[in-house]
């Protein structure tokens, strides 16, 4: 696979490592926080701490569309698919995150609702052309990469004039959730969550480009740098992240120039903002209601819009008793550190979110990453 | 290291019910298998959960035998899915003349069924195969999605031995043969009706449903060269007598009246316009042996509680066309004819 | 969720979509969110749809920069 | 007397569905199951015709095992469910190193499936049969409604003779042994995955279904006493790695880059995010043998066809936490747990 | 059972058939006509001909309401129940009867047809009120008999308001065919077709009573003995005919006194006539199209006319080329007169509908006596 | 398809409808077609519906006359 492979290659990597252990060699500690869930998965699944020293930690952020969607929205998700005649279309991976009472969308269809994954906004719109008599709506979560597919869905809805088709929209912007890590107590105020860089969202910025992610290095003073997601990436971005800190640079770099630019794809932007406002505040788990942090559709599409055509519960839920996913999406909180990690929280039995994407810090580290914990324990 | 370690959190049995991951040969249905069917099931083979089971063979020949389950519905009076699942087959292999020992069983679960409801059909089974004296050694499970199954179909197989002499089968029954049969026909079938939306009456009767190995073990002790035995299950007495004539190129003279049947049998199959020697059984067998071998195996049927009303129902006769015939009641004579379409689906 | 391969385009098809392979896998996405994509092309597909061009020389700089730092000699790549 | 006699019209196999009454143990069913199945199976045990299969146990231990086939779709690139399910058992019995002699098969019918898809994969299973060597000496058919079912259901079951002296299983894996596959891993799940409406893409995989008895009895004459054999269906290599580390209580280290894997197959699993590790094989198996029996192991894998791609991927090691690690290709180290949830449902 | 097991005594029978071979004893034979399908049954079912001397012989009519359905309206049956929406319920006798290319409503039903059996009209309601979203039609065919449980249906469905019910009717009108058969060339011109006697119908006179075959008797001269189902019932309606026959009398006689008067059930009666018109004509398999021989709703409850709602092929279909059903349901022909009978035509593969329900001629006589062909073959 | 059964009524259900008795096994149907039922009465059932009330007189004195005729002295029944 050209532009993946050669993007995995052991040799060179262990290279890089040599390189970050011979410039981080410098005594004092390196705090960077991968935001994606991508960057999760890929330094877990590839064992990347195994190729860091001691001094540089990587931190989970919250940039898993799926782990920070608030236990509400589920319910409210369910709530949708139960109705009679929907047909509740959605992405893989929000299938299994459980709502209130563990109940989850893959056990609302076992038991009985019509609950379907899709790969492709377009599947959905074919699966609504095929079923005229049946309420097709799109469970639609996702970053500003994933948002676009649903406008193009939404716009080409409109053009074929189908009026069983619905998006319930869950899109969310990640420089809000920058800003709130940011402005977050233990990264302002206690001093807890030491942070020295980000690593930045590699498709994100595809869409929306370097650029929306100045303002952490402006405001902030952190350097950032928009990393890709194979394993060869993310070493790059972190031995470009320990340079500026080195240095004492606060800049934001890019890794991943073969696709991001600092302006990203206009098309894709300009269609976003014909379809959909700005909602005024947006609840994420972990970090709260963030300000301008979600989107809606515009009210020209409110045919289009689920949560105008269906009664939804529309109920804030705490999260699950115990569950420290809000501290884990905040980065001030290790899966380990939860009580439940791996003894009442695993992959089959999720408390949270985070144990249920493959991006989520809890899976990710129980999936890939739990052999450390015990290597800990005996050494 | 104990399941705890492996499975974090007990399978909810009390509400839970079957989803797509119980059937993806991961680790919810690793926890489904071992905390349900283990549980039940257990015995040495099943426990090394291997994906086969292995055994040192008995002497003897071998019998093995398979059939499916897909009754509906899944509880029915005097019995369920599970304990007929068990009793078909220890039955098929029973009908050899042989010992019934082991059993496999293949679950194929539809989404969304409930748990509690799969704990109670898979205790009934593992009760069933005790009282049977055989063992489920090893089994499957996959599970498809709601709307493409029907809750719970089962497909046991098993395997038995044969003692030496006996070798009952389908092929032997002779002109001047004697036809039993071990009880009442038509239970079960009643029973099955009785529960159906569109028939539903109300009766006392009972699936008839049991294990039968242990009627056939005196049977062939007293008169080991029984020339046939055979359940008559599906399409009753009727079908099986004609499958048996058709096999041996034989004709069958029946008497009705001495045709064993519960006057509440008869009734329901008046009021729905049903034959009753088409109706299924789930615990009755059919022998034929030669004449002079009719009293004494008579006399070992009725000795076991499953064949206390035995009784001797016709002969085998030459017959180029293979006609199974009966003298009326009434005084006439008519023929019983195969089963031609259905009387009623899904009873086994 | 994030998910994105590097694909290249190996036939325009209408409705404004187009075949692309990975590794010798064919599968079908929508270009309806890039402008003037060739056959030949590598694009990003999400969810069935292309976000931008691959930029081969990018790339090319890229694995260039990455065999460098390995040996110590590599320069950092421009501020964004 | 000629089946002419008995049956006035064939089965129309050419236009025909499965109705009902194919499943009610009356003249249709007895009808399909002579001229599609008996005549497909054909065996001098099956064709006694009786309810159950008498053999002489062959000498040596012996082993059962049971699979339920539920695969969808039905016809996939390399196979269908009729070969499948003869390659599926035929490979859990050879997987006790054992000879696979007789298999048995229940199948449950969907009304409305069409007679000419049901005598395609039928034909499919005779010859997967032939070509394994075994014989399909019983079975049963049942019929559900529509929407009751998907089309056919297949459960078999298989027995078999072990060679004296060999005894796989899946708790003997012990620290220090080596870990081997025949070939390349993935193949069926991405071929089976490519054919689903909402996932199709095109590729040229090709399932690797196969009944692997040949192979393993050249792998027990060169190592008699090879430890574990088991086959990586659902839930791939890693869940069947997982669960011989459970049974055998020990840890696994594997070496990614030892894993055989085709191009085509990673380039599927990048484009769906899935892992190759955890996708279905049906001609693929797992052995694990003493260190130093695995150079004339991985030879005599390699002389078979199905092994020619055999491949040491790794080693048992002790671990109380059953952990199988992995040395990623790219240099660091991870777990490779359980499948949890479904990788997709339905593929065997 | 009481009233049942009485009349299936085999003593009596013996007596019964002692005095029938006493008193048949005259040199001549006795053609005579069971009329109804439930008599012809019964003679099969019990063996009756094995108690009747030679030169008593029992004649097939055409009293089976399956039977003598034309094909067409199987056809119009089947494209009802193909509709989208429609569930087809109707009565197990009718579901196996082949139409246009031996398609039945079992093979619709195997082909995705939404088919039901039900036991009852109250059935076909029940689901009509489950089901508001779907079509129930009932497929409503019989004699007399089963006329007024339409009714009640229709009445019912008007009274619950239920819009989504509605009846596909083929009810017809016993007397009309005992005059088809009565003014057949057959049996008026060319004498081919012996009659002396007719043993009436049980059930439908339960209804209309027995002066309704008046008619008979006095237009024909033919003796009728209104008979019950109960093989004794049979019997003694046959000494009865003898008897008239030896005294030269031709008058109505009531066997069946224990459920049959003169009058009939007037209630049902009377709902009846409330509810359906009779047609002009109407075409009965074997007999053609009889004047006034048919039932339709009348206009009021257009509403609840299957014919009215759907559009349905309605086109006369010749029998199945070889099959001579007609010829046996006016008792020209007997079972094994046809080249068919028993080789192409069996119940499993019928070619007509005389080979479907039990109470067809074919069928009885297949299923339960065609062992007297062979007798008589060889001796 | 006219089958119809001798069926003792055993309880008179609301709706117009009772609980009768064939044999032991009991069955619901409607008596919406005929008048005047009581509980002991049988009445002949036929697709769900009671079509009459059945006259036990009756049925005793077809019962007698059946014994008589077999043995040669039973008269005729009456012209209906
Ligand atoms: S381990 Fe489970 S309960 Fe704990 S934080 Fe993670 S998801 Fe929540
Ligand atoms: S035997 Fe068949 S073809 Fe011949 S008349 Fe009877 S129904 Fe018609
Ligand atoms: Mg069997
Ligand atoms: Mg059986
Ligand atoms: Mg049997
Ligand atoms: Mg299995
Ligand atoms: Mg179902
Ligand atoms: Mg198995
Ligand atoms: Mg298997
Ligand atoms: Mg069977
Ligand atoms: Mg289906
Ligand atoms: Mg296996």
């Amino acid at each position: 696979m050209k532009y993946v492979d050669e993007f995995r290659d052991a040799a060179l990597a262990r290279g890089i490592a040599a390189a970050i252990a011979r410039e981080a060699a410098t005594g004092r500690p390196y705090h960077l926080m991968e935001f994606c869930g991508g960057h999760t998965h890929a330094v877990s699944r590839y064992g990347i701490p195994d190729l860091l020293p001691d001094n540089v930690r990587m931190i989970h952020g919250p940039g898993c569309p799926v782990c920070v969607l608030p236990v509400g929205r589920i319910d409210d998700a369910i709530a949708i698919a139960r109705q009679p005649g929907v047909i509740l279309c959605t992405y893989g991976d929000v299938l299994r995150v459980p709502g209130s009472g563990r109940v989850s969308l893959l056990k609302a269809k076992a038991g009985g609702a019509d609950v379907r994954m899709v790969l492709s906004t377009m599947d959905a719109l074919r699966i609504a052309e095929e079923n005229p008599d049946r309420e097709v709506v799109f469970f639609a979560i996702g970053f500003e990469t994933t948002t676009p597919p649903t406008a193009v869905a939404v716009h080409a809805a409109r053009a074929k004039g189908l009026r069983n088709f619905s998006v319930f929209c869950n899109h969310v912007l990640t420089p809000a959730a920058i800003r709130g890590i940011m402005d977050s107590p233990e990264v302002r105020d206690l001093g807890t969550l030491a942070l020295d860089g980000v690593v930045g969202p590699a498709h994100v910025s595809v869409v929306i480009g370097s650029r929306p992610y100045e303002f952490v290095a402006e405001t902030y003073g952190k350097p950032v740098v928009i990393a890709g997601f194979e394993p060869l990436d993310v070493l790059q971005a972190i031995l470009m992240l320990i340079r500026q800190v080195n240095e004492g640079r606060a800049v934001v770099e890019n890794q991943f120039t073969r696709a991001v630019t600092p302006e990203g794809n206009w098309k894709a932007q300009r269609l976003v903002a014909d379809t959909f406002d700005v909602r005024s505040g947006f609840e994420w788990r972990g970090l709260g209601s963030l300000p301008d942090s979600g989107l809606r559709l515009k009210e020209e599409f409110a045919t289009f819009d689920a949560e105008r055509r269906f009664a939804v519960p529309g109920r804030a839920v705490p999260d699950h008793k115990g569950c420290e996913c809000g501290d884990i999406l905040r980065g001030v909180k290790k899966p380990s550190d939860c009580k439940l990690f791996g003894t009442v929280c695993t992959p089959e039995n999720p408390m949270g979110s985070c144990m249920v994407s493959a991006e989520g810090g809890c899976a990710a580290h129980y999936t890939y990453g739990r052999f450390r914990d015990h290597r800990l324990a005996v050494s | 290291m104990t399941d705890r370690r492996l499975f974090t959190r007990k399978l909810d049995l009390a509400r839970g019910a079957v989803d797509m991951s119980h059937g993806s040969g991961g680790k919810a249905m690793a926890q489904l298998v071992r905390e349900l069917f283990a549980a039940a099931f257990a015995n040495p083979l099943l426990d090394q959960g291997n994906d086969q089971a292995a055994f040192d063979p008995p002497a003897g020949r071998m019998v093995v035998t398979t059939d499916g389950f897909v009754v509906s519905p899944l509880f029915f009076p005097g019995g369920d899915i599970g304990s007929l699942a068990v009793h078909g087959t220890v039955n098929d292999v029973a009908m050899a003349g042989a010992v019934p020992l082991y059993l496999t069983a293949g679950f194929i679960l539809e989404e969304g069924f409930p748990l509690a409801d799969l704990k109670r059909l898979v205790e009934s089974m593992a009760h069933a195969a005790r009282e049977a004296g055989v063992s489920i050694v090893t089994g499957d499970t996959k599970v498809v999605e709601r709307g493409k199954g029907d809750g719970v179909f089962i497909t046991t197989t098993g395997i038995g031995v044969v003692p030496p002499g006996v070798a009952p089968s389908g092929e032997r029954a002779r002109p001047g043969d004697a036809i039993l049969v071990s009880g009442t026909m038509g239970d079960h079938g009643v029973a099955i009706m009785s529960t159906r939306e569109n028939l539903s009456f109300e009766t006392d009767i009972r699936s008839d449903s049991a294990a039968l190995h242990g009627l056939v073990a005196g049977m062939v002790a007293a008169v080991p060269d029984v020339h046939v035995l055979r359940d008559p299950t599906r399409g009753g007495l009727a079908t099986t007598l004609n499958e048996i004539a058709h096999q041996s190129g034989v004709g069958m003279l029946l008497r009705e009246a001495a045709i064993p049947l519960k006057a509440e049998v008869a009734a329901a199959c008046e009021l729905l316009g049903l034959d009753p020697l088409y109706v299924a059984n789930e615990g009755k067998l059919i022998a034929i042996c030669a004449a002079e071998d009719a009293e004494p195996l008579l006399a070992a049927m009725r000795a076991h509680p499953l064949g206390a009303e035995a009784a001797f129902i016709g002969t085998v006769v030459e017959d180029s066309h293979r006609f199974v015939q009966m003298e009326t009641r009434f005084g006439g004579k008519r023929i019983v004819d195969w089963l031609s379409g259905e009387q009623l689906p899904r009873i086994c | 969720m994030c998910l994105a391969v590097p694909a290249r385009v190996i036939e325009l098809l209408d409705d404004d979509r187009a075949t692309v392979s990975l590794g010798g896998v064919k599968v079908a996405c929508s270009l309806a969110l890039v402008e003037g994509v060739a056959v030949g092309d590598y694009v990003i597909v999400h969810v069935g749809y292309a976000l931008s061009k691959l930029d081969p020389e990018e790339a090319e700089r890229t694995l260039a920069l990455l065999a460098e730092t390995g040996t110590g000699t590599g320069a950092l790549p421009p501020a964004a």
